[in-house]
């Protein structure tokens, strides 16, 4: 961590950039904030360790307004959003310093209060570059201890891999996390009887609270006014009064990244219930990848999205009665 | 709010009979923004359309609803009606209560319920509707006729004639099309070449008239009034201004194993060519394919004998760029592969052949010098028997479901033909019926029959079979006597069904011209523009529109051409309002829209705007209203709703669908 | 033939149609007289890939039983591309719908050309049969849409 | 004072429900929020914080005001009935309790929300003391002492047995409609209890317990000065400070809609088809349409719906409201911003570095 500091400082020092977009530690042993660096002095603030899951690609649509160059830290995984804001003219790459730092999976405070660990007071074993799988972990009632694994984001069980996908330079190391298939539960749901799914999402979705969390953390939603917020469709809608309503923001809300969404996570993690958001846009991937072949967004700058592109020989809509 | 008028009509009985007019007009004016409801015998009568002028300026009405026929039909005619009242045309929308309800429904009261929710719904959709302007967008004067055929070649004379530049692309090395391969024409049965040469002559010394041949559309862009389309005139290797003509080059070229495609294949020609002797242009053509100086280096013997020096090896394929108000497409026909019909052995006995075949050796021309024989032994035929609707009427796959409609009068041309020149061949006619419409057409099948000795048996042959002594056993059904028919035959004839060129696909496909599932081109109506496709400015002409004989096809070209010039004549086109249109305070200049658009109208621009006091310099997206046609793609696409279809606007829709469903 | 139905149910059916191909394949079907359940109402759009799911969304919503688009054969759009653009969309929204656990068979898309009054009509009835069958839409209504 | 043994809490439930609605903790999918209780909900009492707090069962996320019919041209208008059933929410905790409060000063202060007034009259509340505080939990700093939940019945959870105490009539009454259930707590008794001490004793020490880890919590010291007072309003408004914190904001409602105090809402119309529903639904100072007018919106940039929110609750209200702060304390937004920005971060940032 201290290398990322000491290279920002120079490019800071330098004049290659203006300011620093990254984590600022927080007061609670896992709660850094992403936040902007103007000057050296407030770099000693910079924190870089397992709890910075956040996605600053999307910062940087704001960034990209600013005087000059920043500086940004991006995972591995936050470099696809990135690509595709570029695709979508939303970032400056000319306005934007790219450095790739390394990461061995984001940690979610939500897991290790699941396993039943309160009153934290420190954790140790979340940096970056500690080569340890146990979090230790002191609390008000004692002193607990979970893997790091078990502590993971759902999103680094299928990570995509170590690569950026766009950088100036790279700082540090990764590690392979992926140890679960991104399919596999939506292959589950997929198997379910229409009850049975209706059932599950039902269940899932009566606990949305339509806060709008999942699509302002979303690097695909950058939309200057959602659709759910103006009159274009009639559809602004501000709370859920009837369940038909989460429905339709969700599947639309999906349905609007389809195609765009690199699958970056940060929508499942930041619900406040908990709600696996991620289902909903994997399963566009999952069946984009079958029916339109294996695309990945923000994997580049260029490509055509499967949605603004077709083939003469494309699958009719009644495939999916016919797969089943 | 509006102020809604609906106008219900009785169409006669066609509405009144299923739909509760009067309980129509008492529900619409039950709904929001109506202010006045009436019926009327026939609202696109003088008097319906004057009852709704003086609504619209007794009530002063914004917007009008007329319950009627469907929109294709004549909500042209309403729209015009408002517009002569003052109100602006676009705030006219169409209730079907017609097609869509009165006739298919049978039950009153459940087709007056749907007609009042279709009034409800179109009711809903006007209160949103807004005044639309047209644009205005400038006419090339210049044609483009795609097919050089006598439909292409009549076309471009009659647009020439009214004083327009005309291109005529065609594929072939020389215009003439099909009717060039025909030996006489029926009911007159004067020489195809006689009429048809003329017309090639002067559509080619025509100074307003321009022949691209041995050329194909590559490209077409823009829009009715303003297209812009890619020539590729493909590499003939021969100077077309340095050759004379003369032929050596065909006659010393070593290379002479080729199909000859306008003999249709029964002999072969060099590799140097011109198709026929009359053909225009009367340059030659190389075909590369099977030309030894391209397939191996060695050769070059047209070039040494070539006085003219015209042969041009290096030649390569051109693209020329040319800009035309209308296009006419004339694509013509092609007879159907019977590959699939092996009960009638094509494929197995050169002596069975198909109608085109025989057309091209009973010409004096043709592979046979105009000598009656059979290709396998160059005997003369004794016994001949036709088959009728081979593919054609056909309900299998194999075939075409519908009637080729020229197969019964050149058979029986072609028998007639056979019988006077050859009075001692039998020849013997199996037809499902005989079809003969048209003037003197049945005259001349009956004089075939009557005086001619045609022997017509009305039936279908089952199979046909090549015997060891190279006779064709026939097996058919009379199904007049109703008894099994088993005859020997020197040579079968084939009336095989035609269908459209096969190019027509691609070429509708660039013109975004509609297609139906025969792959004829659909006019814009069957019967009130049936040579108008229904994409602006393109124009039907000939059996790419569905079967025709010779003098259909002359009068719909002729046909065509007036369209043609009608609109060459405008010096400014009206264009249609309903176009994108995005709004710039919601778009983030995404360009997610863009990728989608067909024609390349959309377009980003930096501008600075004033979003509610915040002033800054944003990226969003254009719509060039001249290029847009109003598809709605981009309105999907984009994600915010920044990007609207005016006349169709996403609340307009959804104004639809709740009035619908509620 | 237009489905005679005893029972109380009588769904609520939206059809948008493209008007260049299924519009005028309706008014074929009108015109020949080829009839259909009068529970099937269309609204016009200039293309099938003028629909946006959120159009399909809001007619169950607004308690439609089933919604059917019906826009030019692949190959065949006024537009050149529209269809090819639609089949994609509901494609991936029907796919979505079904993993909802939204009966499949509420949503259909037909190609029905200008020509083909008869498919149109054809087409008609089966969806509204399949609709029969599968009864009242109760996992994509709005309650308070129900009167 | 009662007790009911933890097993058979469920029969307690059962007896309450069969007169009352009950609403309570319940997982769901994993998260624990107010429900009303079934045989079949998975109560989770021990989960210290539900997601949202309770407040909805007195200003639900969204609630019917009127309907419109029309017919024809006739339009008929159908208020929505005033709550008039009595119903009990049980298991909510101090800081809660003391959120209701806050809303009471909004909602119940002249011109009264008689929505909201129906509710707090039939609604019967059982607070219950928070046994093991977190990390994110300062109530003390806005003066609640989660011990001692004050409230219709306060309930304690003490090694397996449920101590119950009325503390208002309506507490009293529903003690005596569940009598059957539970069991006096002697006060004197020391029997069988192996430290030698009667209940109410342990129950004292159960309470010292939770003070004292609610002393070793690292917000607990948390200054509040110089917010609340209305002469240091200009000063905290003007602050360069906002410009710097509100950046990692996402501009969600995560924050407002999991407050227990936050009281905002907006009134929509739904077109049902047949006529309107008029609705109001919690909104959100986050939201960039939120208090929008035709001219277009008082605050134009997140910086501002940022400050508001927090210039709100620590300096508005209280000016307004006797020193009364809008935050109780409780911590949820602390967990579940997701960009971790909180009401605590704010007050460090603007209170200097105490």
């Amino acid at each position: 961590m201290q290398e990322l500091v000491t290279r920002a400082k120079e490019l800071l020092a330098d004049g290659t950039v203006v300011r620093v977009l990254g984590w600022k530690r927080g007061d609670l042993s896992y709660n850094p904030e992403p936040a902007y660096f103007n000057s050296q002095e407030e770099l000693e603030q910079f924190v870089y360790d397992g709890f910075c899951g956040a996605n600053l690609s999307k910062y940087m649509i704001e960034g990209s307004k600013k005087e000059g160059k920043t500086l940004v830290f991006l995972k591995p995984c936050d470099t696809y959003s990135f690509n595709q804001l570029i695709k979508e003219h939303r970032v400056d790459r000319d306005k934007a310093y790219i450095i790739g730092v390394g990461c061995r999976g984001k940690l979610d405070v939500e897991k290790i209060k699941a396993q039943g660990i309160k009153g934290i007071q420190n954790i140790s074993g979340a940096g970056i570059e500690e080569d340890t799988d146990t979090l230790n972990i002191r609390t008000i009632y004692g002193d607990k201890t979970c893997t790091y694994g078990s502590a993971m984001l759902e999103r680094c069980h299928v990570c995509k891999g170590k690569e950026h996908m766009i950088f100036d330079e790279e700082i540090g190391e990764s590690k392979d996390t992926k140890d679960a298939d991104r399919f596999a539960e939506i292959e589950k749901i997929e198997a379910m009887s229409p009850e049975e799914k209706f059932a599950f999402f039902q269940k899932e979705l009566s606990k949305c609270i339509r806060c709008n969390a999942c699509r302002n953390v979303c690097p695909a939603c950058s939309c200057r006014k959602c659709v759910f917020d103006s009159n274009q469709f009639d559809s602004a809608q501000k709370a859920n009064v009837d369940s038909f309503e989460e429905k339709m923001f969700h599947i639309i809300r999906a349905f609007h990244v389809a195609g765009r969404c690199t699958d970056c996570g940060e929508c499942s993690r930041v619900c406040p219930q908990g709600i696996p958001l991620h289902l909903f846009n994997r399963k566009f991937i999952k069946d984009i990848n079958e029916l339109y072949g294996e695309y990945q967004a923000g994997a580049d700058t260029e490509s055509k999205g499967p949605l603004t592109s077709f083939t003469f020989e494309d699958a009719e809509p009644g495939i999916v009665v016919e797969r089943r | 709010m509006q102020r809604i008028g609906v106008f219900v009509c009785h169409c006669g009985s066609n509405i009144a009979a299923t739909v509760d007019v009067k309980k129509v007009v008492e529900m619409a004016a039950l709904e929001p923004g109506v202010v006045h409801a009436e019926d009327y015998q026939y609202m696109c009568s003088e008097a319906g359309q004057a009852k709704i002028d003086a609504a619209i300026k007794e009530k002063n009405l914004t917007g009008i609803v007329v319950c009627s026929c469907s929109p294709r039909m004549h909500e042209t005619t309403f729209r015009n009606a408002a517009k002569r009242a003052g109100l602006n045309p676009y705030m006219v929308e169409i209730a079907n209560i017609r097609e869509h309800c009165s006739w298919i429904h049978k039950n009153m009261e459940e087709a007056t319920k749907k007609a009042v929710i279709l009034a409800r719904a179109a009711i809903a959709k006007v209160s949103l509707n807004t005044p639309l302007q047209q644009g205005e967008s400038r006419v090339t004067k210049r044609a483009l006729v795609i097919g050089g055929g006598i439909a292409g070649i009549q076309t471009a004379l009659d647009i020439a004639e009214a004083g327009y530049e005309v291109d005529i692309v065609e594929k072939t090395p020389s215009i003439g099309g099909r009717m060039s391969q025909l030996d006489k024409t029926f009911p007159t049965l004067d020489c195809s070449a006689c009429i048809l040469t003329p017309k090639m002559v002067e559509a080619s010394a025509h100074e307003k008239i321009n022949i691209y041949t041995y050329s194909e559309v590559e490209k077409v862009s823009g829009f009715v009034g303003d297209f812009t389309v890619d020539i590729r005139k493909k590499a003939r290797s021969v100077n077309m201004d340095k050759c004379t003509g003369c032929g050596v080059c065909q006659e010393k070229c070593p290379s002479k194993k080729t199909p000859n495609e306008f003999n249709r294949g029964l002999n072969t020609r060099s590799a140097i060519y011109t198709p026929f002797a009359q053909a225009i242009p009367n340059v030659p053509v190389i075909d590369r394919e099977h030309c030894t100086k391209f397939k191996t280096g060695k050769c070059g013997v047209c070039a040494k004998v070539c006085q003219a020096g015209a042969i041009e090896y290096d030649q390569q394929d051109e693209i020329v760029t040319e800009k035309y108000g209308a296009i006419v497409v004339a694509t013509g026909f092609d007879v159907i592969k019977l590959d699939q019909y092996d009960e009638y052995a094509y494929s197995q006995s050169p002596d069975v052949i198909t109608s085109l075949e025989l057309e091209r050796i009973m010409n004096a021309a043709g592979p046979t010098k105009g000598h009656l024989e059979r290709i396998s032994d160059h005997k003369a035929p004794k016994n001949m028997v036709f088959i009728q609707c081979v593919g054609s009427r056909c309900a299998d796959k194999r075939g075409k479901s519908y009637c080729s409609k020229i197969c019964c009068m050149y058979t029986a041309k072609h028998a007639m033909l056979i019988r006077d020149k050859y009075p001692d061949v039998n020849v013997t006619v199996f037809y499902i019926d005989v079809r003969t419409p048209g003037k003197n057409f049945d005259e001349f099948y009956r004089r075939a029959v009557e005086e001619y000795g045609v022997n017509y048996i009305k039936g279908q042959v089952g199979k046909v079979a090549p015997q060891p002594n190279g006779q064709l056993l026939v097996q058919g059904v009379d199904l007049i006597d109703n008894k099994q028919i088993l005859m020997e035959a020197d040579m079968v004839v084939l009336a095989a069904a035609i269908e459209p060129n096969k190019d027509v696909r691609k070429i509708a496909t660039m013109l975004t011209a509609s297609i139906d599932t025969n792959n004829f081109l659909t006019e814009a109506h069957p019967k009130l523009r049936p040579v108008e496709s229904p994409t602006a400015g393109v124009f039907l002409s000939g059996v790419c529109q569905g079967p025709k004989d010779i003098p259909e096809t002359v009068a719909q070209a002729g046909a065509a051409a007036v369209k043609a010039i009608g609109l060459l004549a405008k010096d400014k086109l009206l264009t249609n309002p309903c176009t994108a249109k995005s709004d710039e305070l919601l778009c983030n200049g995404c360009s997610t829209c863009a990728n989608v658009c067909p024609y390349g109208a959309i377009s980003y621009i930096d501008k600075e705007v004033n979003d509610h006091g915040i002033r800054e310099t944003r990226h969003f997206a254009q719509v060039n209203s001249a290029l847009c046609q109003g598809c709605g793609a981009c309105t999907v696409a984009c994600p915010s709703g920044a990007m609207d279809l005016q006349g169709f606007s996403n609340r307009q829709i959804i104004a639809e669908v709740d009035a619908i469903c509620r | 033939m237009s489905i005679e139905k005893t029972n109380e149910f009588r769904p609520k059916i939206v059809a948008f149609c493209c008007n260049w191909c299924s519009y005028a394949g309706a008014d074929l079907a009108g015109s020949s007289r080829l009839g259909y359940p009068a529970d099937v109402k269309i609204i016009r759009v200039p293309c099938s890939c003028r629909v946006n799911p959120m159009f399909i969304l809001r007619a169950f919503e607004k308690g439609a039983d089933g919604v059917i688009l019906c826009g030019c054969h692949p190959g065949d759009c006024h537009y050149t591309t529209g269809n090819y653009y639609a089949r994609r969309r509901m494609t991936l929204l029907f796919s979505m719908l079904d993993y909802l656990g939204v009966e499949n068979g509420r949503t259909r898309v037909e190609w029905v050309s200008a020509a083909e009054g008869v498919k149109f009509s054809t087409t008609m009835n089966e969806f509204v049969e399949k609709i029969h069958s599968l009864g009242k839409n109760v996992r994509l209504e709005d309650l308070r849409c129900r009167n | 004072m009662y007790k009911i043994a933890k097993e058979n809490l469920s029969a307690l439930f059962q007896t309450i429900a069969e007169t009352k609605e009950l609403y309570l903790p319940v997982k769901i999918s994993g998260q624990v929020n107010f429900a009303a209780w079934d045989e079949e909900a998975e109560v989770s009492l021990e989960t210290l914080k539900t997601v949202k707090s309770p407040k909805d069962a007195f200003f639900p996320q969204s609630e019917t005001l009127y309907t419109c019919k029309k017919e024809g041209k006739k339009i008929t208008i159908d208020p929505e009935a005033l709550k008039e059933k009595e119903f009990v929410v049980f298991g909510m905790k101090a800081c809660d309790v003391k959120g209701l409060e806050v809303l009471d000063k909004v909602f119940l202060s002249d011109p009264v929300d008689t929505y909201y007034a129906a509710r707090r009259e039939h609604g019967i509340i059982v607070a219950m003391a928070c046994h093991e505080p977190e990390e994110s939990c300062f109530c003390k700093v806005f003066g609640v002492d989660c011990a001692e939940p004050a409230a219709d019945v306060s309930v304690w959870m003490v090694e397996g047995t449920l101590y119950w105490k009325a503390g208002t009539e309506k507490g009293e009454a529903l003690t005596k409609s569940v009598e059957s259930l539970l069991s006096p707590v002697e006060e004197e008794k020391k029997d069988g209890l192996a430290a030698g001490i009667s209940e109410l004793e342990k129950l004292e020490l159960e309470k010292q317990k939770i003070r004292g880890i609610v002393e070793q919590l690292p917000y607990t010291q948390l200054s509040l000065e110089g917010w609340g007072k209305e002469e240091n309003l200009d000063e905290k408004f003007n602050s360069p400070k906002w410009e710097e914190l509100y950046h990692p904001c996402l501009a969600c409602g995560t924050c407002t809609f999991v407050c227990p105090t936050c009281q905002c809402y907006d009134i929509k119309d739904y077109d049902t088809g047949h006529g309107i529903k008029r609705y109001r639904c919690w909104d959100s100072c986050m939201y960039s349409d939120f208090t929008m007018m035709a001219h277009g919106n008082n605050r134009t940039s997140q910086m501002q719906r940022f400050r508001q929110r927090f210039m709100h609750k620590l300096m508005y209200f209280p000016v307004n409201n006797d020193g009364m702060f809008s935050c109780v304390g409780c911590g949820r937004c602390v967990e579940k911003c997701p960009a971790s920005l909180n009401i605590v971060k704010v007050i460090k940032a603007m209170g200097g570095d105490q």
